[in-house]
């Protein structure tokens, strides 16, 4: 079992030694590559990441100096990781898509001395702001393409130092002796990593992890979830997540696990189902993208397979869950899963890429029941968790058996839960950051005095199940004119569970009633529009078409009425609303990286259209400027509708909330 | 799209379930005479007349007689179209079902079951074709070709040309065209004939015709016109005799010169060269006809009731009579056979032993309602299976058939050791052939 | 892109195959009437010409598809006055085709792989059990070939067959083939015949790739005047079959002939 | 539906490169296999003599054919006529050396095919298609001409066939009329299923590569330095191979010997009909094509019987013509690429179940 | 030696000698050319138009006559028989368009050739279901044709001339320089030939592709009807007919596929040439070579001419 090896180690460096003894011969990591699925084995992974490292430091790194990882998900990068930790080093991973100057403020922040680069695409994101960046010597790259021409007194290609490395290693005995005492001289309570976080506001934040805790943290959920040497994960989430380095980098050396790598972004889906992963995490926009094209596919299906199709469906709906968590179902019910197993959920799965999946999680937001219960019903076993960087993920998570759509489960073992008096949760963990990095006082903020971390989320323990509920961040959670509460995420969350929505931005703190303002969904809708032979020549056209509005307002009178049926909630019926006419874009700084809605920011840029929306217009006009992706910039101009509705009356009357 | 699917998915149970149902063996309580016929295919005008004459015969029994010796005849056409695979796969299809005797009615296709007679122990009645050395008993216990071979038919036209030249000896220096569908069939005589040739002083000239080209042959019969021969011989098949008979006419090839043997001279054959055709000349072996009781009782029994598929004014022409002359044989096959088993519904084992006994005196042939249909099948033993028996000249008036000769005997001393040399040579070269162990029935 | 002085660079060397006095008729027509240049090793030449100016058939000549009537072509030292297709092929001549000539009832892989025919050698034995020395070649070149593919970044279609591409990718696959042949020298005919703005860009930083990555020498026939000025290193310009002018981008663009014969009529 | 290929993927070039890459595949030809060769252990003899041997022939033929015609591009017309020099072949060879194995021989035919084949594909450089197609009836009629008029070909037999002669390999009876169906049928269904295993190997490395990039543009495979001269003699030499084997299969495992009209002009657009409905350029077509012609009658002929319907035998023969006539048009409607495409798209949906494409 | 001179010298040797029977040669093999020439025709019709290669056209020339005859045979008046077959001609090209040719269209020539097999298996089927396999004469005398022969002496001896063959010659010549006048003088006929060179040539004439098939299907069914009855007379009227069909096959590559003049000269080269060949060359090998001497002229002919007598030279371009 890796959690012995796990016990002595507390480093990865050390733990990557030790799978290398213990698991040698087994995949340690896989990349579709040249057509094939590279794979190196834990052995193999050792010996490389050794010489890298002892390439690194005859380049001259140093214990303690920083190393900046970007690009995409790739074994070169990870094993840059690994041998700058093995030196005692610290690797800062960036996002891939990290525009220059995000990329500039990290790199500088954290006084890089070297980067591991994917491309030419990043050595010239890189080289544009290079002027900023004083300390940062060397780039190494791990594709050379297109790099032939350019300088390369401060360019090097991954591979020649890794070479570099084995012969120095090859050449002198001593050097490996070196390189295990530097392996071991590193402490578990150095720090193993600073991810940056994205922040919904502001700069990111460096968040500082030790080896010892990341490594605890990383056991308790591999025990908790029974992950072993035989799993396998796929590594497609960015790099620099603190996602993708706990469930994938983490557990991985921990448990033993494959770790495989896509071939690009592109071909992630066709590389899921080739890779058949039996660890599986994805967000909820991911799930329900996948769902929404399961669906719109299918709508081309012939008439018998659909019918078929929606049949199972509802069977898998009916005794689905229940048979996932070991209830009693009656026998018809389980002979008509078994068949719609066969015929469509066994299969569904498989194209899908699921079939050996043991355990999934979902998380980074709240999940839409239906699209909970729909992946759950096939037989996938979902589960959510909730957790943030600066627990190094785990705060919550849903054990076997009791899972719920609406609550993120009880508290992840060796951690403590408690709500603060404000609704705010806060938490202690095994695997809790050790501050941020160059920040004392951003650190003293969100830390307690008797040690647990302000999550910055509202939420609550269900009455019913014991599991944490979260309802918005703590800040966001605001009141109407009159006093109700308002929980904007609350809201929007309803919102999306929509097909045709995919986004929703609520207003209504310190206002009379509340407002939303929706993005469409384009393959939802443009598929809907095809179906009814609605003409449209562009986005903005569908979206502002007078029977997308009419589809939209009923899903929002049903949002109204689940409001309605809150007794807490009821006064926070949506009033009115309109559809943008631009999607919310990351580029634009609209949403952040991982796809979150910055509402501030949103309020400012569309401020012609929220005084529309309380000042009982019909239309109004709105430019505004947008990057594309080349990074040219340009405006749109637009003619924005607004819909008033129709609320649902309040169950009961009930008193002003304090 | 779905539509595809289910054609595959139903052709394909079809296919299943058919063989497993084809391959079922059926329960015996009648005799199973099965019929390999060609109606359809480039041959099928000889082939439909023959197939009526058989079918037509048995139903008679059966409607009149009740079948033979009280028990059912189970006639059933297998269509070979003249085809030799579809001929084996026939075979294939009757052998689980008791069949009494099969007969071809193809040279090609009972050369390919010659082998199977003896191991599947069907019996093989090739009534004049096939392979000619059949006709020796010791070693084709299982093959029949009575009541002549091809050898047998060649000499017999060959004497009947010395006839008419003033004996044999006035050959000498004469010529002989031999014109010949180019398969094994028409290839078959040509050793006897160049054989003859040799004995008596003829020349020969071959006219082969593929059988591609049967219905053109106008090169063969220029070259007939350039070499002048004195008798033109024939052995064609389906639609190659009516043309050659056309195109001898065009090219004044002196008609009753010219002479078929008697698989080249049916009523159709004739027909097209209408009031041309005046003087062909044909062997026969069967009644010409139906002045016969027999027949008769066909006519009344079988095709008044509408239990036949012969068109009413080919009813009872040459080859009909020669269908019906064939089951004739096989009727008698199976009375034998019944009477030597002493068992009613018979198979082919039993059947092969009637075979071997089959002896159709004239008497016989009378008490079977056929007086004078056909000369007397004496001559088959168990070393015989021929019999060697004559056959007359007949020749076309113009609108039918007529009888110009007796009975013309073969030349058995010609005929017999080639036949021996024959049956040696292909017995040698089929390495394991088997030793005949069957044993001899006295003749009845 | 490139720096505006497009004059030889240092990595173009000797000639490696020059064309003299070739002329060329079908049935009396001339196509090609005595024209004579060369193309260096390591270069990007282009040679362009108005419709029916003889550029494919001058291609055709070089790869000894058509026989000159007249005149010798000399590749790599070699003299001859006709070529054979594979014998152009065993130099190291490949080309692509002005109408993709693509193998339409094959996967770009196959179609790529299929460029590796000459290099492969294992014999018919163990051809047919596709094992032992069979089965290392083929994944040997399967190798070579999935490091086109990534080159030209085609790896979702791998398994496409070729008839069902979109004519963009349909060409970026031919060029692959070419490429999978390790060719000295590289023919391309009307390598953007039919491209939309993006496309063309992609196709020019492929061939520029090409050129210097794989040090490629290059020979391309273009109607895009924009394109081969970017491109190339030297232009040879055909009019009815006759060589109006020859040099540098430059200068050819100075040319009163060209001017007359075909910048005049460009749209 | 029943494909689950989450979790199968490829580490190597080799398994990448595999015939069969998907497991469920290996898996359904793995139960064929074993179903095809246990067939004797409960099937009769007209399943095996009439209907398994007839379409394990006809699909190696029609594979031989293919070969030619689907994968190079070249029309052929001759085929009966090669499949009866490889019968030819066979029977002299095992007349002249009687003592060696006649399996031995068997495939041994082959090669006279294929240097017939070779000979007679000569013109295939200057002409193409149709034309080509017609040339090659050139051969299919001077060698049917010669298997009637060359004597020695059949032992100057009288009868002008050829009679196969009783062999034994390892005391077992293979060939002659004792030889029982089951021997015959699993040496047949032996031979068929390596020699299928060895096209379908040429057909995935260099050789199936070159022959589909002839047929599909010759001009740049030639430009690519294939030569055509080669590379189309090759294939018809490797087609007439099959083709004899096939011939020589037939002759002495099925029909027990053979008039020269068998392999007559029938016998040549029977396996041209077999390629194309089954599909053109794929070796299921192959199986899928002979299941199809050469089957399908055999069952029409039976379903009236089957059914208790009394109809003459000729009018079967003559509504079977008709049915076979339409179900041609109607599978060329439906699929032109052949049932082979038919499987595929089959196949392909499957694997994406319950998605439509 | 003796093989030599019986190669190169005896057959002219013998021609000289009987002067008679090489013009009857000639005339025969005239005669047979100009009956495979009106096979060629009808693949050429439908060919030219619509770029299928009919291999249902031997069958149809069967199926022609039979109905004719069947007709006849049931007591329906000579020409009044000669009508309704006319008819069924017609509704046969319909059929044929309608069911078999527009859901086809655009498919590769192969796929068209095989659909034709179809058609060739259904007629079989067809035609002896309704007319049973049985061969039939051909009731020339009941069309006004007589038969009978001309017998004229010359060169020493005598040339036979059948009244019949001398019709058919007429007749097929008739057909030709009538199908000629039809393709270059008439509407349809123009737009016949446009479509062979586009579809959409024709269009613009207003005729539509489907009509223009129609046509073809009908005119070679009158080609296969013509042919029918002069094949007929020769022979008799039975399936085994189908088989010429194969000996337009060589005529069509001398021809070439698309030409009129090509397929009447194709016929005669191949006539006059199987002809002569068997007669003076054939009994040195035994006879029978017009089973595949065709073939073997049409393969040499390939060899140095690979798009036909009349086709042109095909310029390779890529």
């Amino acid at each position: 079992m890796a959690s012995t090896v796990a016990a002595r180690a507390d480093t990865f460096p050390k733990l990557l030694m030790a799978n290398a003894r213990e698991f040698g011969a087994r995949p340690a990591m896989r990349h579709k590559d040249l057509g094939i699925w590279q794979t190196w084995t834990w052995a193999e992974t050792a010996e490389i990441v050794r010489a890298y490292a002892v390439g690194l430091s005859r380049l001259g790194l140093k214990r303690g100096e920083t190393v900046a990882i970007v690009g995409a998900n790739r074994p070169k990068l990870y094993w840059s990781i690994l041998a700058v930790q093995a030196l005692g080093a610290v690797p800062v991973p960036v996002y891939a898509d990290a525009v220059a100057d995000e990329l500039a403020f990290v790199l500088k922040h954290a006084d890089v001395r070297f980067a591991a680069v994917e491309d030419q695409e990043q050595v010239d994101k890189i080289q544009s702001v290079q002027d900023r960046l004083a300390r940062l010597e060397l780039m190494f790259y791990d594709e050379a393409r297109g790099l032939r021409d350019y300088d390369h007194s401060r360019l090097r290609p991954i591979d020649e130092i890794i070479a570099a490395g084995r012969d120095a290693l090859a050449a002198d005995a001593k050097l490996g002796e070196w390189l295990d005492g530097e392996i071991a001289a590193t402490k578990g309570s150095d720090p193993s990593i600073i991810l940056y976080t994205s922040g919904t506001t502001g700069q990111s934040k460096g968040v500082v992890l030790s080896g010892e805790r990341s490594i605890a943290a990383a056991t308790d959920t591999v025990r908790f979830d029974h992950l072993n040497e035989h799993d396998v994960a796929l590594a497609y989430l960015p790099l620099a997540w603190v996602g993708d380095h706990y469930l994938n980098f983490a557990q991985g050396l921990v448990a033993g696990f494959c770790m495989a790598c896509p071939e690009n972004a592109d071909t992630a889906t066709a590389d899921l189902r080739e890779i058949g992963p039996s660890f599986y995490f994805a967000p909820p926009r991911t799930l329900e993208a996948l769902l929404t094209r399961v669906m719109i596919r299918m709508e081309d299906a012939g008439a018998l397979k659909r019918r078929m199709f929606h049949y199972f469906i509802g069977v898998a709906r009916q005794y689905g869950e229940r048979i996932l968590n070991g209830e009693k179902v009656p026998l018809s019910g389980r002979i008509l899963y078994a068949i719609g197993n066969l015929l469509v959920y066994g299969p569904l799965k498989n194209v899908l890429g699921f079939s050996r999946v043991r355990v999934a999680y979902t998380a980074g937001e709240a999940i839409g029941p239906d699209l909970f219960a729909f992946y759950r019903s096939i037989g996938l076993n979902l589960k959510q968790l909730y957790g943030q960087t600066e627990a190094f993920l785990y705060v919550t998570c849903q054990p076997d058996g009791a899972i719920y759509s609406d609550t993120v489960g009880p508290a992840a073992p060796h951690v403590d839960i408690r709500i603060a008096d404000n609704g705010e949760v806060l938490f202690r963990s095994p695997g809790m950051f050790t501050g941020y990095f160059k920040d004392e006082a951003k650190t003293a903020e969100v830390m307690t005095p008797d040690g647990y971390v302000k999550t910055g989320d509202a939420g609550f323990f269900d009455d019913k199940t014991g599991q944490l509920k979260i309802i918005d961040r703590a800040k966001d959670v605001g009141k109407l004119k009159d006093g109700t509460l308002f929980a904007p995420k609350y809201i929007e969350n309803k919102l999306k569970f929509f097909p045709n929505i995919r986004e929703a931005v609520a207003y209504g703190d310190g206002r009379d009633f509340v407002t939303v303002m929706l993005n469409i969904d384009l393959t939802a809708v443009g598929s809907w529009a095809e179906r009814n032979n609605v003409a449209y020549a562009s986005y903005q056209e569908l979206a502002g078409h007078p029977l997308v509005y009419d589809m939209l307002e009923k899903n929002v009178a049903e949002v109204n009425k689940a409001l309605a049926a809150d007794k807490m909630m009821a006064g926070a019926q949506v009033k009115r609303f309109l559809v943008l006419h631009k999607e919310l874009d990351a580029d634009d700084g609209e949403v952040t990286r991982t796809q979150k809605v910055r509402r501030g920011f949103v309020a400012e840029r569309y401020a012609p259209l929220i005084t529309a929306l309380y000042d009982g217009s019909h239309e109004a006009d709105i430019s505004t400027e947008v990057t594309f992706e080349d990074g040219r910039k340009g405006v749109i101009s637009a003619r924005v509708k607004i819909r008033d509705m129709k609320t649902e009356p309040v169950p009961a009357p009930m008193e002003k909330a304090a | 799209m779905k539509v595809r699917q289910v054609i595959m998915g139903v052709a394909c149970a079809g296919l299943v379930a058919t063989a497993i149902y084809a391959s079922k063996a059926q329960a015996a309580d009648d005799i199973y005479v099965p019929l390999f016929t060609y109606r359809t295919g480039p041959y099928a005008n000889s082939g439909i007349p023959i197939a009526n004459g058989m079918h037509d015969y048995l139903t008679m029994l059966n409607e009149r007689d009740g079948g033979i010796g009280g028990v059912k005849l189970n006639v059933e056409e297998c269509e070979t179209g003249y085809d030799t695979k579809k001929g084996v796969e026939c075979w294939e299809s009757v052998k689980s079902k008791n069949p009494t005797v099969v007969n071809p009615f193809s040279t090609g296709i009972t050369l390919q079951l010659i082998p199977k007679a003896s191991v599947d122990k069907i019996p093989i009645l090739s009534m004049a074709y096939g392979l000619s050395a059949a006709a020796v008993g010791k070693d084709f216990p299982w093959v029949f070709n009575p009541p002549a071979t091809y050898w047998d038919g060649l000499s017999m036209i060959i004497k009947y040309i010395g006839e008419k030249e003033g004996g044999l000896a006035k050959l000498k220096g004469k010529t002989i065209g031999y014109i010949f569908l180019d398969a094994g069939y028409g290839r078959e005589p040509i050793p006897l004939l160049e054989q003859l040739a040799k004995d008596y002083g003829f020349n020969v000239k071959l006219y082969p015709v593929a059988g591609k080209e049967m219905q053109d042959q106008s090169s063969q019969w220029l070259s007939v016109r350039r070499d002048r021969p004195n008798w033109m011989v024939m052995w064609g098949w389906g639609a190659m005799n009516p043309t050659a008979v056309k195109r001898a006419s065009e090219n004044g090839y002196p008609m009753d010169h010219f002479i078929g043997v008697w698989w080249s001279g049916s009523d159709d054959d004739a027909r097209g060269g209408g009031k041309a055709a005046k003087g062909y000349l044909a062997l026969n072996f069967s009644g010409l006809g139906s002045n016969y009781p027999a027949i008769q009782d066909i006519k009344k029994y079988v095709v008044d009731k509408g239990k036949s598929q012969v068109e009413k004014d080919k009813f009872a022409d040459t080859f009909y009579n020669r269908g019906v002359y064939n089951t004739v044989l096989v009727a008698e096959a199976i009375r034998n056979a019944q009477k030597l088993t002493g068992k009613k519904v018979v198979v082919g084992e039993d059947v092969r032993r009637g075979l071997e006994t089959l002896h159709i005196t004239e008497a016989r042939w009378k008490e079977l309602g056929f007086p004078g249909f056909a000369g007397p099948l004496t001559g088959i033993s168990c070393a015989d299976h021929s019999g060697h028996q004559g056959a007359y000249m007949q020749q076309w008036d113009g609108d039918k058939w007529v009888k110009v000769s007796n009975l013309i005997e073969p030349m058995k001393d010609k005929v017999e050791p080639l036949l021996q040399d024959a049956a040696k040579e292909y017995v040698d070269k089929a390495t394991g052939w088997p030793k005949r162990t069957e044993a001899c029935d006295k003749a009845m | 892109m490139r720096a505006p002085d497009t004059a030889p660079r240092a990595r173009v060397g000797d000639v490696l195959l020059s064309v003299e006095d070739v002329s060329l008729s079908f049935g009396g027509v001339k196509a090609i009437s005595g024209v004579s240049f060369d193309i260096r090793q390591g270069e990007i030449r282009a040679i362009i010409g108005p419709n029916g100016a003889g550029k494919t058939s001058m291609l055709n000549v070089i790869n000894g598809f058509y026989h000159p009537q007249q005149g010798r072509i000399t590749f790599k030292g070699r003299t001859r006055a006709k070529m054979r297709p594979y014998e152009a092929a065993y130099g190291g001549i490949a080309r692509t085709f002005q109408n993709v000539a693509l193998f339409r009832g094959m996967s770009a892989l196959d179609n790529i792989m299929a460029g590796r025919t000459l290099k492969m050698n294992v014999n018919f034995f163990w051809q047919l059990l596709r094992y032992g020395p069979a089965m290392r070649e083929e994944v040997e070149h399967r190798r070579v070939v999935e490091e086109i593919i990534d080159f030209l970044k085609i790896q979702e279609i791998r398994r496409t067959p070729v008839g069902r591409l979109p004519y963009g990718l349909q060409k970026r696959v031919e060029l692959g083939r070419a490429l999978a042949m390790q060719p000295e020298l590289l023919l391309l005919d009307e390598p953007m015949a039919g491209m939309n703005l993006e496309e063309k860009e992609d196709m020019s930083r492929f061939i520029l790739d090409v050129n210097e990555y794989y040090g490629t020498t290059i020979a391309l026939i273009e109607h895009d005047m924009g394109v081969v000025m970017d491109l190339s290193d030297r232009v040879v310009v055909l009019d009815h079959g006759i060589k109006i002018a020859d040099g540098t981008p430059d200068e050819v663009k100075r040319d009163q002939a060209v001017i007359d014969a075909y910048l005049g009529v460009a749209h | 539906m029943f494909y689950r290929e989450a979790g199968q993927f490829k580490t190597s070039y080799a398994s990448d490169q595999a015939i069969f890459p998907i497991l469920q595949d290996r898996i359904g030809i793995a139960v064929i296999l074993v179903a095809a060769f246990s067939l004797p252990l409960y099937a009769n003899d007209f399943i095996l003599n009439a209907v398994m041997i007839p379409f394990l022939i006809f699909a190696l033929a029609s594979i031989g054919l293919n070969l030619l015609t689907g994968y190079t591009g070249q029309l052929s017309l001759g085929t009966g006529a090669f499949m009866g020099v490889g019968a030819y072949a066979c029977y002299k060879l095992t007349s002249i050396w009687p003592d060696v194995n006649i399996i031995v021989w068997v495939i041994c035919s082959g090669f006279f095919a294929a240097g017939v084949g070779a000979i007679f594909g000569l013109p295939s450089l200057r002409i193409k298609g149709f034309y080509l197609a017609i040339a090659t009836l050139a051969a299919q009629f001077f060698l049917e001409w010669c298997f009637i008029r060359i004597a020695w070909l059949y032992n100057y037999n009288i009868s002008g066939a050829i009679e196969v002669p009783q062999r034994t390999v390892l005391g077992v009876i293979v060939t002659g009329p004792r030889a029982t169906s089951e021997t015959r049928y699993i040496v047949v269904l032996a031979i068929v299923v390596a020699m299928t295993w060895i096209a379908s190997n040429l057909m995935h490395g260099r050789i199936g590569r070159t022959w589909m990039a002839v047929r599909d543009m010759d001009i740049a495979a030639e430009l690519m330095g294939i030569r055509l001269l080669p590379t189309k003699l090759m294939a018809f030499a490797v087609s007439s191979f099959y083709c004899g084997v096939a011939g020589a299969l037939m002759v002495f495992l099925w029909y027990g010997g053979a008039e020269p009209a068998v392999f007559n002009i029938n016998q040549s657009f029977t396996i041209l009909f077999m390629i194309i409905i089954g599909g053109l350029g794929s070796l299921l077509g192959a199986y899928l094509g002979a299941a199809l012609i050469y089957i399908l009658p055999i069952v029409l002929r039976f379903v009236p019987e089957w059914l208790g319907i009394p109809i003459h035998a000729a009018t079967v023969e003559h509504i079977t013509f008709m049915i076979v006539g339409v179900l041609i048009v109607f599978f060329l409607i439906v699929e032109p690429a052949g049932l082979a495409r038919l499987w595929s798209i089959g196949k392909q949906k499957l694997r994406v179940w319950p998605f439509p494409y | 030696m003796d093989i030599l001179y019986s190669i190169f010298i005896d057959p002219f040797v013998q021609m000289a000698q009987a002067p008679d029977l090489f013009v009857q040669t000639l005339w025969d093999g005239l005669v047979g050319g100009m009956l495979y020439a009106l096979i060629a025709l009808g693949f050429v019709l439908i060919f030219k138009a619509s770029g299928v290669f009919n291999f249902a056209q031997g069958i149809m020339v069967v199926f022609a006559a039979l109905t004719l005859v069947g007709l006849h045979d049931a007591g329906v008046p000579a020409f009044l028989a000669l009508l309704i077959t006319i008819a069924v001609m017609f509704a046969l090209a319909f059929t044929v368009e309608r069911v078999v040719l527009r859901p086809l269209v655009n498919q590769p020539d192969i796929i068209l050739f095989m659909a034709t097999f179809g058609i060739t298996y259904f007629l079989i089927g067809f035609g002896e279901y309704v007319f049973g396999g049985d061969p039939k004469v051909m009731p020339v005398e009941d069309f006004g044709l007589e038969k009978g022969a001309y017998n004229i002496k010359m060169l020493g001896g005598l040339v036979s001339l059948q009244k019949l063959d001398i019709v058919a010659v007429i007749v097929a010549s008739a057909m030709v320089a009538g199908l000629g006048v039809f393709f270059s003088k008439t509407r349809i006929g123009r737009a016949l030939r446009a479509v062979a060179d586009s579809h959409s040539a024709a269009l613009s004439v207003g005729i539509s592709l489907e009509q223009i098939w129609v046509i073809v299907w009908f005119a070679a069914g009158l080609v296969a009807l013509v042919t029918g009855i002069f094949w007929g007379a020769r022979s008799d009227v039975s399936f085994a007919l189908e088989v010429i069909a194969l000996k337009a096959l060589p005529v069509l590559i001398l021809g070439g596929f698309t030409s009129i003049p090509g397929a009447i000269a194709g016929g005669l080269i191949i006539g006059v040439g199987e002809k002569l060949a068997e007669f003076y060359w054939g009994p040195l090998v035994g006879g029978g070579t017009d089973a595949w001497f065709a073939y073997v002229i049409a393969l040499v002919f390939l060899l140095f001419r690979p798009q036909g007598l009349f086709g042109e030279k095909i310029i390779e371009r890529i």
